[in-house]
């Protein structure tokens, strides 16, 4: 296998500000633009040290004005820069969701191709700290369904090191959503690591039981629900789908159609989430390969409670997606 | 062709720029006043908001820029879009919804764009355009360019967080970027005092550390005169310059609303300032206007517009297979380097 | 059938401003707030004459300020009064999205049951007009993923007329979604025509080979397709959803369970929008009773285009029902 | 029972009073102190972020207020509840997330509410609370009680859209709203240098034609006269008022926040004009509080924190069957009347 890849060891959170000190040394337009991301060094700590290496002019600290930084961020972008908006969690970006719908992710198409959005939004999302209602919502399937955007879901060390770099030079505007239960996750990355694709899923375990689909947040929490099936002599396969939109339909309908059984794992809310969507696609496009009908592990619809255990039941678990993953299994007609 | 004739004197000059800001004025007039009857006549569809009346805030205005100063408006735009120097041809395109339309059909009346007079278009969210503006100053101000980026936008705009936002980041930043309110006195049917609790807004924009000031919207050579000042300030350093225009619009809100909220003697008393008759009435009184350059003035526009339109509804439609064309760039997938 | 109903002529429009009128007529506490409700008469003509019969201090007119005045729909609300916001069109309600989701929706549940919030907002939503990119979203089904509030869809001149009352009796907030190409809706409405529920869905057509599921301002267009289908003998049953927002599942999956066969109709751009999550709640609960995928019909995914042709080709048409019905019901197996 | 004793006079009564905001004040810096140590132990989770400075703002302001007005808070609201007199051992059961808390488990640090005391929350969403509070203004407004409603917020929430919105509505309504700016100069790591273009904040509110002025906010005394003097005039038909109150946050922003953006210097500084020690110091140079006085205070307090400690740790947990309750009310249907 050619020579052996020399790693180091590193945190998503320092494989995320890695990837923007280096667009950052590599490309002069680029420049980080939120609340927080300079002398403070980022609400969770991304952009630590950015301000003293790149100075005030390029790691921007904007007042608490949501909505008119991330329209400058369009703005800028448009002037020919590539900005990297960051808004602290999902929650806030609401604020500002009248700029990302309505001009960042209409105007090319409004004004006939003549103005394109080269913008990246980084932000938090998801739930798991305790943190309750107005600081845990998991939106980024929600977002997904706005045409214009790209929306990327970086849940290894690799993609948070790579997806940046693809992201800005994407055209278009790209949001990045870090799940917060994440950024203290540490392991080896390759020394070289750099841009990762941001059009693909990947399969993360390969399975010929069943397909278990997810993102962000709860890959962790699934590969570890496939280990405690393996236990049991249930073999299954897990698909990141990492962009969620556009949608990769080819890598979840060739798994399962080779598994014929699905369970979608997503922390978002049930109703409406995007597993409703996936759920559709396979029905629409594999009905006559599924062995049984897709199941799907989602948070329950309830404005996230501070609790621990009040939460803990309302998030995805191991447990529940274990248990999906055995009806599905178990049904075989 | 070089040929030798007398160099014009600085009077003809100013003269000739008089008459053309009442040509650029009596082109937005002549342009609407069409629009209107081929909406009437469902050859135009959707919201159509005109700006008869106030034609005089984006001639003033635009008289003062460079071409690569950059442009955000609103979906009363049609008047900056034509004093900005888009084709006419191209905006009629549009409103009739054709492929070689501004927008190649997609945007209609209230999204007018075109990059090659860096006009950022037509945006129909009050006040969004705002940040825009913003931001495309700061990519100037970033990249050491001397440009200036003018946003126009109504007074009722200014009660919206964005406009709040924006014009404290404008003025925190330094930022070079004209505003250009237009003070018409009404956001559809809500008038001034029921909009803002103090009704200066000058004095409200003064009040983020940025020069602002009022002017007689319906005179072009004031408006001219204060867009100058705020640009070449702006352009040097000056930061952020709000001019709260004071205009009127003779017509209603669009062509929807049945305008019952104004009353009749207030819109009759304004139409005596029309910005249009005005001008040519002052050019005529001091000899720089005659009844044939007048009527000359007119014929051609009548004729611009015409052939606007017969081009327009000659022109082919936008295939419906590239519906979803412009949605993402053209690409399969971003190169990995 | 007892006696005869008498039966008057109105409009979809004048339908809802009845139904205003008289909550405001039976209730002291109830008051309309929002952009041009008051002098102008509403910017589609809803509250024409309201403000001259009750008063500027219970008809609104409120300044360009879309997040103050829900939020201060809001806090009304939590002072005792019910009132009705208006957000001229679901564009704008982007800008006042933060104060209905972080606040609207979740305070009930974060101040553990004390505070719930009595408010109703209507909103126009739907293209169809011309009206291009910012004014034409169909955001109803998306807003529907929001758990805390409840959507309504009227469709029909009864429900014009009904569910603004039930919705005022409501605790919790209601968001209606008038479909702006109702408005002119012409017809006959019982003359004691009132309140009616805004839980249940409703057949509004009965059929037996398969499932029509709709609502809003799709349903004109889907009971069409109902009449030219039955014209080559295929008898569509039509649900319209009504509420979307808690999803009566048991009378689509009823049909459905009948039928074997369902095809979605829904204005909302297809990835992500409300037919995905009824295409998922069919896969679950009724996978066993499908003989063929169920269908979707949706809007392409594409900010909304101005020229008519353009326009008219991304939102479903009838041709579009028909033909999925037909795939659909050609699909036997 | 009405025992015949002494009339206190009214110097004991002000001496009392004096005393009073000293108890109010010892009850939030000892109840906070608590939590930090109890955050570090790990009984309480998700954010944290303490008032430990401010407490004569909460205190001052809460004096003045009847039971019937209403409160509207931040996400820095615990000394906010404690002053307004929501029940110690409610707030603390909640910041162990129990039952018996006054959010019932859900709310947690960020989001206390009292519908008893009309503490209409905690709201972590920066801004957010102000149209809120313009709402329950209206309320009032429209139901003709004679009822305030006081909204908190920092300095960097008035950077936000919906300040701008909020404070145009409140004084163009009229409405008895008090709006209390805790300018402690720092949001999150951002100065108030960073956050506006023009840092007098008393001066922007008044900008929208409202009472509004600037108020040593370390001062509990001071404090307590601005906002007598505005929730009165409020009171009495007098409209929205503003005061800015310049405090200082001792702690960091959160526990998470490493506070590495202000000088040492400046901090060592600011707690040189602690509210509470100033004010033990000042009744104590007025002979209205001796040293013994202070100890049993303390110890009454210390004592209160116990009690509320051990109820919330011995406190049962929400059962999880009752996870989705309150996301709607109860109710089947809404009956069709
Ligand atoms: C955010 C938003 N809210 C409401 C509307 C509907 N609307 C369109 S124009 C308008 C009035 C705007 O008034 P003003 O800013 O004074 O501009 P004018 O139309 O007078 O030029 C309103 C309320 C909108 N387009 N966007
Ligand atoms: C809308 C929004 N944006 C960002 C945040 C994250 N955040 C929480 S507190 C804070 C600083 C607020 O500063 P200020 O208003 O001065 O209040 P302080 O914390 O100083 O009391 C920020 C940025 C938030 N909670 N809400
Ligand atoms: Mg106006
Ligand atoms: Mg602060």
């Amino acid at each position: 296998m050619g020579t052996p890849v020399t790693t180091v060891k590193t945190t998503y959170r320092d494989a995320l500000r890695d990837a923007i000190r280096e667009a950052m040394q590599r490309d002069d337009r680029v420049f980080l633009m939120g609340e927080d991301v300079g002398a403070y060094g980022g609400c969770f700590g991304v952009s630590l040290g950015l301000l003293e290496e790149f100075g005030p002019e390029r790691v921007r600290d904007t007042p608490l004005s949501e909505s008119a930084f991330v329209g400058a961020g369009i703005g800028a972008a448009l002037g020919g820069l590539r900005p990297i908006v960051e808004v602290m969690t999902v929650n806030f970006s609401l604020l500002a969701l009248d700029q990302i719908m309505n001009t960042a992710a209409s105007l090319q198409h409004m004004s006939g191709g003549q103005y394109a959005v080269p913008l990246v939004i980084r932000m938090t999302t998801g739930a798991g700290r305790q943190l309750a209602a107005q600081h845990s919502h998991s939106l980024e399937g929600w977002y997904a369904h706005i045409p214009g955007l790209r929306i990327v879901t970086p849940a290894t060390l690799e993609d948070a090191r790579g997806m940046l770099w693809t992201a800005l030079q994407d055209p278009d505007p790209v949001l990045v959503f870090e799940h917060g239960s994440l950024y203290n996750l540490a392991g080896e990355l390759a020394e070289d690591a750099g841009a990762v694709d941001i059009d693909r899923a990947a399969v993360r375990r390969a399975g010929a039981d069943l397909t278990l689909i997810t993102y962000g947040g709860t890959l962790g929490r699934t590969l570890e629900a496939a280990d405690e099936l393996a236990a049991s002599g249930i073999d299954a396969e897990v698909v990141d789908l990492r962009t969620l939109r556009p949608l990769d339909d080819a890598t979840f309908l060739g798994s399962v159609t080779r598994t014929h059984r699905a369970v979608v794992v997503d922390e978002g809310w049930r109703s409406g989430s995007l597993s409703a969507e996936v759920t559709a696609r396979i029905t629409e496009q594999a009905f006559y390969d599924l062995d049984a009908p897709v199941e799907r592990v989602c948070t329950d619809e309830v404005p996230i409670p501070y609790a621990q255990h009040l939460e803990e039941e309302a998030l995805p678990q191991v447990r529940d997606i274990v248990a999906a993953a055995r009806r599905t299994v178990g049904e075989r007609r | 062709m070089t040929t030798r004739r007398r160099a014009p004197s600085a009077a003809d000059v100013a003269a000739e720029h008089q008459r053309d800001l009442l040509r650029t004025m009596l082109r937005i007039r002549r342009f609407e006043e069409t629009c209107a009857e081929l909406y009437s006549a469902t050859r135009i569809r959707g919201f159509l908001h005109l700006y008869v009346g106030e034609e005089a805030v984006a001639t003033g205005v635009m008289s003062t820029l460079e071409p690569d100063d950059a442009v955000v408006s609103t979906y009363r735009e049609h008047g900056h879009a034509l004093a900005r120097g888009v084709p006419m041809e191209e905006l009629m395109a549009e409103m009739f919804g054709r492929q070689t339309g501004c927008s190649r059909g997609r945007g209609g009346s209230m999204h007018l764009f075109h990059a090659a007079t860096r006009f950022v278009g037509g945006n129909a969210i009050v006040g969004g355009g705002l940040p825009l503006a913003v931001g495309l100053a700061l990519a100037d101000h970033l990249a050491g360019r001397p440009r200036v980026t003018v946003c126009f936008f109504g007074e009722g705009a200014a009660a919206e967080g964005e406009f709040h936002e924006s014009l404290n980041l404008a003025a925190l930043w330094h930022l070079p970027v004209l505003f250009v309110c237009e003070n018409n006195r009404y956001a559809m049917g809500t008038s001034l005092a029921h909009e803002h609790a103090r009704t200066d807004l000058a004095l409200r924009a003064s009040s983020y550390g940025m020069a602002a000031w009022a002017v007689d919207g319906m005179d072009v050579r004031a408006v001219e005169d204060s867009a100058r000042q705020a640009v070449e300030a702006i352009r040097h350093g000056g930061g952020p310059h709000f001019l709260e225009m004071r205009t009127y619009r003779f017509r209603a809100h669009s062509m929807y609303d049945p305008d019952r909220y104004r009353p009749k003697a207030e819109v009759a008393e304004e139409k005596t300032h029309d910005p249009v008759t005005s001008l040519a009435d002052r050019l005529r009184a001091e000899d720089r206007l005659s009844d044939r350059q007048l009527a000359a003035m007119e014929k051609e526009v009548a004729a611009e517009i015409a052939t606007a339109v017969a081009r327009a509804e000659a022109a082919p439609l936008e295939p419906v297979e590239e519906l979803t064309r412009f949605v993402y760039s053209d690409r399969t997938t971003v190169e990995v380097t």
